[in-house]
C-alpha cells in the first residue's frame, strides 16, 4: 500500500506556542544555535488502490477541507518514497 | 514611502484617507479632522477607527446603557462601578469581588476553537487589571439547532477551546449555559465571565499619573492578529509590498497568560503598578488612549520599542494589533527595576515603551519621528453617540396574539408521561454533562459548586468560609416575545438561582446580545431590553457593575432573538451553609413555593412538543422574587431545608427530574388542588422554586413561609426510584436518567 | 517538629497551592519550591503538583523535566526521598524515569474532569501506609493527556512486582493500560498518579470527599516513625 | 538559514485514537480508500551556521532526548530541501 503524508504547519503570521515553548527551552538544555521552531501535524494516510493524480487530488481535498484548518493552517500532501 | 508623520499630515491636507474602509463614517472623519485641526497620520487614523467602532465605544447602546447608572439602587457594596474594566463589589470581612461578563461571538464562529479560548483569555486579563485574583470563570453558550450539521463543527471546537484554554489557567468553571436555537445558526452566542477576588486595598484602576512615571508593555510579543481592515491602512500608507495576509484569527496562549497572572499578582503585593490596562480589542491603541485620558497628565510613547513577533509590522498594525496575552502598566522610576526583576521571574518579556507627561496629549512616536499627537480623551472616551432610531417591529403584535396556552394538551396520561420524558431530553433541557465534564470544576480547591447545581459558588476565605455564587441567565424565546419582560426574567432568573443555592444577591453584570442596531426593529427590542434590566436592578436593589454589548449578531435580514444574559453575583457568610439541588434523604417533605398560573408562551414544552413561539411569556413580580429569595436565604442559614431546586425553562417537573437524578432518589408527586396535571407540571409562572424540607423541621418552615406571606404548597415526598405522579404516571428513574442524559452525547461525542 | 514537604511549582502549575493546603491539613508543614532553584530547602519529601507545566506544550511534563529542581529531586528520589507526582507531576516522572511508562492523550481525545472510584492496589508505599490494601476511595480525576501506557513487559513486571499502586474502577476513564491510575517505584518512596487526592481533602468542597488525606497522613506517619 | 525537520510519530504497536479518529471520520466526509491513517507531530528548526554532521549529530541528541519520547515515540531528522 502507499503511504500519503500530509504536513500541516500554522501559517507564518499565527503565533505558535507549542514551537515558542520548545524553542525557549533549548538553550536550558544545553542546545544552542536554534534561530526559530515551529511545532505543527503529521499525518500518515495509507492508500488502498494507486495513488494517481485523482487520488492525490482527492487527498489535497480532503486536507483542505478536514485535516487543517485553513483559517489559521498550511499544508503540503506528498507521496511517501 | 515616507513615514506618515504629524508633521507631514500637515502639510499634505489634501492625502486620500482610507476612512471608509476603516468603518468611519464621514461625519466621523470630519469630527476627527476638527478634533486635529488636520487631517490625521495613518496610525491616528487607525486609532479613531478602532476606538470609535461599536464594539469599542458603545456608540449605539450608550444612550441606553446609561440607564444602569441613572436607575442604580443605593447600594454601599459598589466599590467599583461601570467604566472600569469591570466593577468591584464589597462581599465584607475586607474582601471585594470583581465579575464581568464579555461575549466573544464572532471569532467563536470563524475558529471556534481559538474563538472561544481567546474569550476566556480576554475576560480573565480584565479581572486582573482590576487587582483581583481570578477564582473562576463561566460560559453562557447559544448554538444553533443541535442536529445541524454545522453545530457540530462549532460547539464541541467552542467546548474544547474554552476547556483548553481555562483549564490549562487553573480557573474552575462553575457554571454557564447551553442553549440551541436555529436563530443562533449562524451568530453562535460565546460569552464569558469571570470572577476574582481581592482585599479592599488591592483594587487597582486603569490611569496613568504622575509625570515621569514610566509606561510598561509586558507579556506576548506584538504580532499581526486580529487587524483585520487596519491593513488596509497599512498598505495605503506603506509599501504595499509588505506581507499583505494579516490574520484576522487570534490564537491563545494559555500558558502565556498564566504566567502574567502569576507574574501580575506579585506586582501586586510588591506594590510596583500605580496604574494598569489589559490589552484586549483594539490592542496598545486602547490600552494607551484609555490609561492616558483616565489619567492626569499626558503620555509619550516610542512605539519601535515595543517587541514584536513579526518584524514587518508598520505602526499602524502594531497600535492596531490584538495580540493577547499581554498587559500595560504605569509604574514609578524607581520602581521599574524590580518590576523587571520580577518579570523576568516569571520568563515574562517586559518592556518600558513611554512614560506619562506632564502634557494632556497621547504623543507617540516611531524611531525618533512623531506620528501621533492627539487629546486622549477624544480617542478613549469621547467617541461618537448615536441616538439610532427604534421602533416596535410590526410583527410583534401577531407573535403576542399566537397564545401558547391554546396549543394542544396531552389527552392522555400516557401521552404526559410521554411528553415529559420528550421534554427533559430535548437538547436544550437535557443533560450538559458531557459538555462540562470537559472543564475543571476542582481547581483552585474551592469550589462548592459548580454545574449542574444552581450556581457556582467558591469559598473565598478558608477559616470563615466566606464564600460568593454567581448564575447567568438569560432566554431568547422570552425576550423575543416581549423585550422588557425578557430581560426582567433573565434578571429574576439568575436572582432565584443565586438565593436557591442560599446566597444573598449583591450585583450585576451582563452581555447584551443583539442583532444589528441599524435595523429600528432591533434597536427597539435593545432600547425595551436594557429599560427593563434597570428597572429590574433598581426594584432588587443589585446595581448593575459592568457589562458588555455585541450588536450586528445577525445572518442578512435575520436578526438572532435577542439575548440579554444577566450574572448575577451572590454572597454567602459561610459556605457550609450553602443549599444543593440534589434529593438525597428519603422522607424528607418536597414543597413549591411561589404560585403556579397557566404560563406556557415561551416555554420549553411549546418548543419541544410543538416547535412553536408565541403569546406572552410568564409574567414577573420582581417584589415576589425578591421574597422568595428571602425565604430561600433564612431557610438555608437556620438549616430549614436540605435541598432548592429553582424552576424556570421546562417547569415543575424538569426541576424534580434534574434533583432527583442528582441525588439518585425518586419522589412522588402529588397534584396540588386548583392546578391540573399538565399546568403543574409544565408551566413556567416565574418567582418559584422547589425545596426538599426534613420533616422535623416542616412546621417552622412553613410557619415562615405563611408569616411572610409566599405561598408554599406541599407537593410530595423524596421516595424509591422513580419519579411519580399519583394518579397520572411514574417514570422509573433509570429512565428519567436515559432520556435526560444521552442526548447530548449522541449528537456530538 | 513537623516534617517538611516541598511542593514544587513549575511555570504553569496549577495545583501548588492546593497541595500545599492538602499537605497543611494533614499535620504536615508545607515548603514552596521554585523550579529555578536546586536547593530543596532540606525538605523530608517533595510533590510534583498537578497543572500544565510550560502548557504541555511539547509532552505533558516534557519541559518541566529539564529544570533545575528536578536534578536535585531525580538525586535525592534515587536516595529515598519520598516524591509524589500528581497528575502533571506523575507525567514529569515517568519523563525522568523515575517511573516507567508514558502518558499520552486520553482515548477519547477530550479533556475529562470528574469523580473517579480507585482501588489502592499496594499500600506499602510512602504515600499510601494510611490505606488498606484493596480499599476503594474516589478522588476527582481531571485531565487530558491521562492514558498510561507502556510496553508489555514493563506492565508485565509492574504486575508482579506489585508496583501498579492504583487501579481505576467504574470504567477505564482514558485507554490506560490495564486501568492502571498510578505506579510506584521498586522502593516504593516514588509514587505517581493520574487522579488527584489534593482535591479531595475537606468535606464541602470539590467532591466533598476526604479520601485523598490519606496519601498525606500516611507521609506524615512514615516520617514520624522514621 | 537552513531548515531541518524532526518527525516524531508514535511507535506502530502504541493506540493513536487521534489518527483512528481522522480515520473513522472519513467515509463520513465522502473520503473511502484510506486504510489507516497515524497522527504525529512536526518540528520545522531554523538552524544558524552550517547544517554539517556535527549539527546534525547534535539535532538528533536533542530529538532523542527532548523531542521525541522514545518510550512510546520514533522519530527522523532530515534537512529540508
Ligand atoms: N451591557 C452593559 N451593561 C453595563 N455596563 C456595560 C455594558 N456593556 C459595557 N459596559 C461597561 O462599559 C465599559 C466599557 O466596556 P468595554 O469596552 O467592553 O470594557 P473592556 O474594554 O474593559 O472590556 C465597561 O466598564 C463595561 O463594564
Ligand atoms: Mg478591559
Amino acid at each position: 500500500m502507499a503511504r500519503v503524508v500530509v504536513d500541516v504547519m500554522l501559517k507564518p503570521e499565527i503565533l505558535d506556542p507549542q514551537g515558542q515553548a520548545v524553542q525557549r527551552a533549548l538553550p536550558r538544555l544545553g542546545f544552542e544555535g536554534i534561530a526559530d521552531v515551529r511545532q505543527g501535524k503529521r499525518f500518515e494516510l495509507e492508500v488502498e488502490g494507486p495513488v494517481d493524480d485523482a487520488a492525490l487530488a482527492r487527498i489535497h481535498e480532503m486536507a483542505e477541507t478536514f485535516l487543517a484548518n485553513t483559517v489559521i493552517e498550511d499544508f503540503t500532501v506528498r507521496v511517501d518514497s | 514611502m515616507t513615514l506618515d508623520t504629524v508633521k507631514h499630515a500637515a502639510e499634505t491636507p489634501d492625502t486620500e484617507q482610507p476612512w471608509a474602509e476603516l468603518g468611519l463614517k464621514q461625519d466621523e472623519y470630519a469630527r476627527i479632522r476638527a478634533i486635529l485641526g488636520r487631517r490625521p497620520t495613518g496610525a491616528e487614523l487607525a486609532m479613531y477607527s478602532v476606538m470609535w467602532s461599536e464594539h469599542c465605544s458603545y456608540k449605539s447602546s450608550k444612550v441606553h446603557l446609561r440607564q444602569f447608572g441613572e436607575k442604580a439602587p443605593e447600594n454601599d457594596a459598589l466599590l467599583v462601578g461601570i467604566g472600569e474594566n469591570a466593577g468591584v463589589v464589597d462581599v465584607g470581612q475586607n474582601y471585594a469581588v470583581t465579575f464581568k461578563v464579555e461575549s466573544h461571538n464572532h471569532p467563536s464562529y470563524i475558529e471556534p476553537y481559538q474563538g472561544a479560548a481567546t474569550g476566556i483569555g480576554g475576560i480573565v486579563r480584565d479581572i486582573l487589571a482590576m487587582g483581583a485574583r481570578p477564582v473562576a470563570v463561566m460560559d453562557p453558550l447559544r448554538f444553533g439547532a443541535a442536529d445541524h450539521p454545522d453545530t457540530k463543527r462549532v460547539l464541541p471546537g467552542v467546548v474544547a477551546g474554552i476547556g483548553g484554554y481555562g483549564n490549562c489557567l487553573g480557573l474552575p468553571n462553575i457554571g454557564g449555559e447551553v442553549v440551541f436555537d436555529p436563530c443562533y445558526q449562524g451568530n453562535p452566542l460565546v460569552n464569558a465571565l469571570c470572577v476574582g477576588v481581592m482585599k479592599h486595598e488591592d483594587i487597582h484602576l486603569a490611569k496613568a499619573s504622575g509625570t515621569g512615571n514610566k509606561v510598561v508593555l509586558y507579556g506576548a510579543r506584538t504580532g499581526g492578529d486580529g487587524i483585520g481592515g487596519v491593513s488596509v491602512l497599512a498598505s495605503e500608507t506603506f509599501d504595499s509590498t509588505g506581507p499583505a495576509k494579516r490574520p484576522a484569527v487570534q490564537v491563545g496562549d494559555p500558558f502565556q497568560e498564566k504566567l502574567l497572572i502569576e507574574c501580575t499578582l506579585e506586582l501586586f503585593r510588591e506594590n510596583l503598578v500605580e496604574g494598569i490596562q489589559d490589552l484586549g480589542g483594539a490592542g496598545l491603541s486602547c490600552a494607551t488612549s484609555e490609561l492616558a485620558s483616565a489619567g492626569s497628565g499626558g503620555m509619550r510613547v516610542e512605539l519601535d520599542t515595543v517587541p514584536l513577533r513579526d518584524a514587518t509590522l508598520s505602526p499602524e498594525e502594531i497600535l492596531m494589533s490584538e495580540s493577547q496575552e499581554r498587559m500595560c502598566a504605569v509604574v514609578e522610576p524607581g520602581k521599574v527595576d524590580r518590576f523587571l526583576e520580577i518579570c523576568e521571574k516569571w520568563d515574562v518579556i517586559a518592556t518600558v515603551i513611554g512614560e506619562v507627561t506632564d502634557g494632556e496629549r497621547l504623543e507617540i512616536f516611531w524611531h525618533g519621528e512623531q506620528i501621533v499627537d492627539v487629546p486622549p480623551r477624544t480617542v478613549a472616551h469621547e467617541g461618537p453617540v448615536y441616538e439610532r432610531p427604534y421602533a416596535r417591529p410590526e410583527w410583534q403584535d401577531a407573535l403576542q396574539s399566537d397564545d401558547a396556552n391554546r396549543l394542544p394538551r396531552p389527552e392522555t396520561d400516557e401521552e404526559l408521561r410521554a411528553q415529559v420524558l420528550k421534554v427533559i431530553s430535548s437538547p436544550n433541557q437535557a443533560s450538559k454533562s458531557w459538555i462540562t465534564g470537559q472543564y475543571d470544576r476542582f481547581v483552585q480547591g474551592n469550589t462548592v459548586l459548580a454545574q449542574p447545581e444552581d450556581s457556582g459558588m467558591i469559598r473565598i476565605d478558608e477559616e470563615t468560609g466566606l464564600g460568593v455564587a454567581v448564575a447567568t441567565d438569560g432566554n431568547g424565546r422570552y425576550t423575543k416575545l416581549d423585550p422588557y419582560a425578557g430581560a426582567r426574567l433573565a434578571l429574576a432568573e439568575s436572582y432565584r438561582n443565586v438565593a436557591a443555592t442560599g446566597a444573598r444577591p449583591l450585583a450585576i453584570s451582563n452581555c447584551l446580545n443583539f442583532g444589528s442596531p441599524e435595523d429600528p426593529g432591533v434597536m427597539w427590542q435593545f432600547a425595551e431590553a436594557t429599560r427593563g434590566l434597570a428597572d429590574g436592578c433598581l426594584e432588587l436593589g443589585t446595581p448593575v457593575t459592568g457589562g458588555n454589548v455585541s450588536l450586528y449578531n445577525q445572518t442578512g435580514e435575520t436578526a438572532i432573538h435577542p439575548t440579554p444574559v444577566v450574572a448575577v453575583l451572590g454572597v454567602i457568610d459561610d459556605v457550609a451553609r450553602r443549599t444543593p439541588m440534589a434529593f438525597s434523604e428519603e422522607g424528607q417533605l418536597l414543597y413549591l413555593l411561589g404560585d403556579t398560573k397557566e404560563e406556557l408562551g415561551g416555554s420549553a414544552w411549546s418548543q419541544v412538543v410543538h416547535d412553536h413561539l408565541g403569546g406572552l411569556p410568564p409574567a414577573v413580580d420582581l417584589d415576589r422574587e425578591k421574597l422568595l429569595g428571602e425565604i430561600l436565604i433564612s431557610a438555608s442559614r437556620d438549616g430549614m431545608i436540605d435541598a432548592a431546586h429553582d424552576l424556570s425553562d421546562g417547569g415543575l417537573v424538569q426541576a424534580v427530574a434534574e434533583s432527583c437524578l442528582r441525588g439518585g432518589k425518586g419522589a412522588r408527586l402529588v397534584v396540588p388542588d386548583g392546578l391540573d396535571a399538565f399546568t403543574f407540571l409544565f408551566s413556567e409562572s416565574a418567582g418559584r422554586a422547589v425545596v426538599a424540607v426534613p420533616r422535623s423541621e416542616e412546621l417552622r418552615f412553613t410557619d415562615m413561609c405563611g408569616a411572610r406571606g409566599l405561598p408554599a404548597t406541599r407537593i410530595g415526598v423524596i421516595d424509591g426510584e422513580s419519579l411519580d405522579v399519583q394518579g397520572h404516571f411514574g417514570l422509573p428513574l433509570a429512565e428519567v436518567r436515559e432520556a435526560h442524559e444521552a442526548t447530548i452525547p449522541a449528537l456530538f461525542a | 517538629m513537623t516534617a517538611r514537604v516541598g511542593v514544587i511549582t513549575f511555570p504553569g502549575t496549577l495545583d501548588d497551592r492546593d497541595t500545599q493546603r492538602a499537605v497543611r491539613l494533614a499535620g504536615l508543614e508545607p515548603v514552596p519550591l521554585w523550579h529555578r532553584d536546586k536547593d530543596l530547602k532540606q525538605v523530608d519529601a517533595v510533590v510534583l503538583p498537578g497543572g500544565f507545566s510550560y502548557g504541555d506544550y511539547l509532552r505533558a511534563g516534557a519541559i518541566s523535566r529539564f529544570s533545575p529542581v528536578m536534578e536535585t529531586v531525580i538525586e535525592q528520589a534515587k536516595g529515598g526521598m519520598p516524591v509524589l507526582g500528581i497528575c502533571n507531576g506523575f507525567q514529569v516522572l515517568t519523563e525522568t524515569h523515575l517511573l516507567p511508562g508514558a502518558m499520552l492523550r486520553n482515548n477519547h481525545l477530550h479533556f475529562i474532569c470528574r469523580d473517579q472510584k480507585l482501588r489502592v492496589e499496594n499500600a506499602d508505599t510512602a504515600w499510601t501506609a494510611d490505606y488498606a490494601a484493596g480499599q476503594e476511595i474516589s478522588v476527582p480525576l481531571k485531565n487530558i493527556d491521562g492514558r498510561y501506557v507502556a510496553d508489555e513487559r514493563t506492565l508485565d513486571e509492574l504486575e508482579a512486582e506489585g508496583r501498579v499502586a492504583f487501579r481505576y474502577l467504574d470504567g477505564n476513564p482514558n485507554g490506560s493500560l490495564r486501568d492502571i491510575a498510578g505506579i510506584t517505584n521498586a522502593a516504593g518512596n516514588v509514587v505517581g498518579l493520574m487522579p488527584h487526592p489534593e482535591h479531595a481533602v475537606e468535606p464541602l468542597i470539590g467532591t466533598g470527599r476526604t479520601d485523598g488525606l490519606g496519601f498525606f497522613t500516611s507521609l506524615l506517619k512514615k516520617l514520624v516513625s522514621a
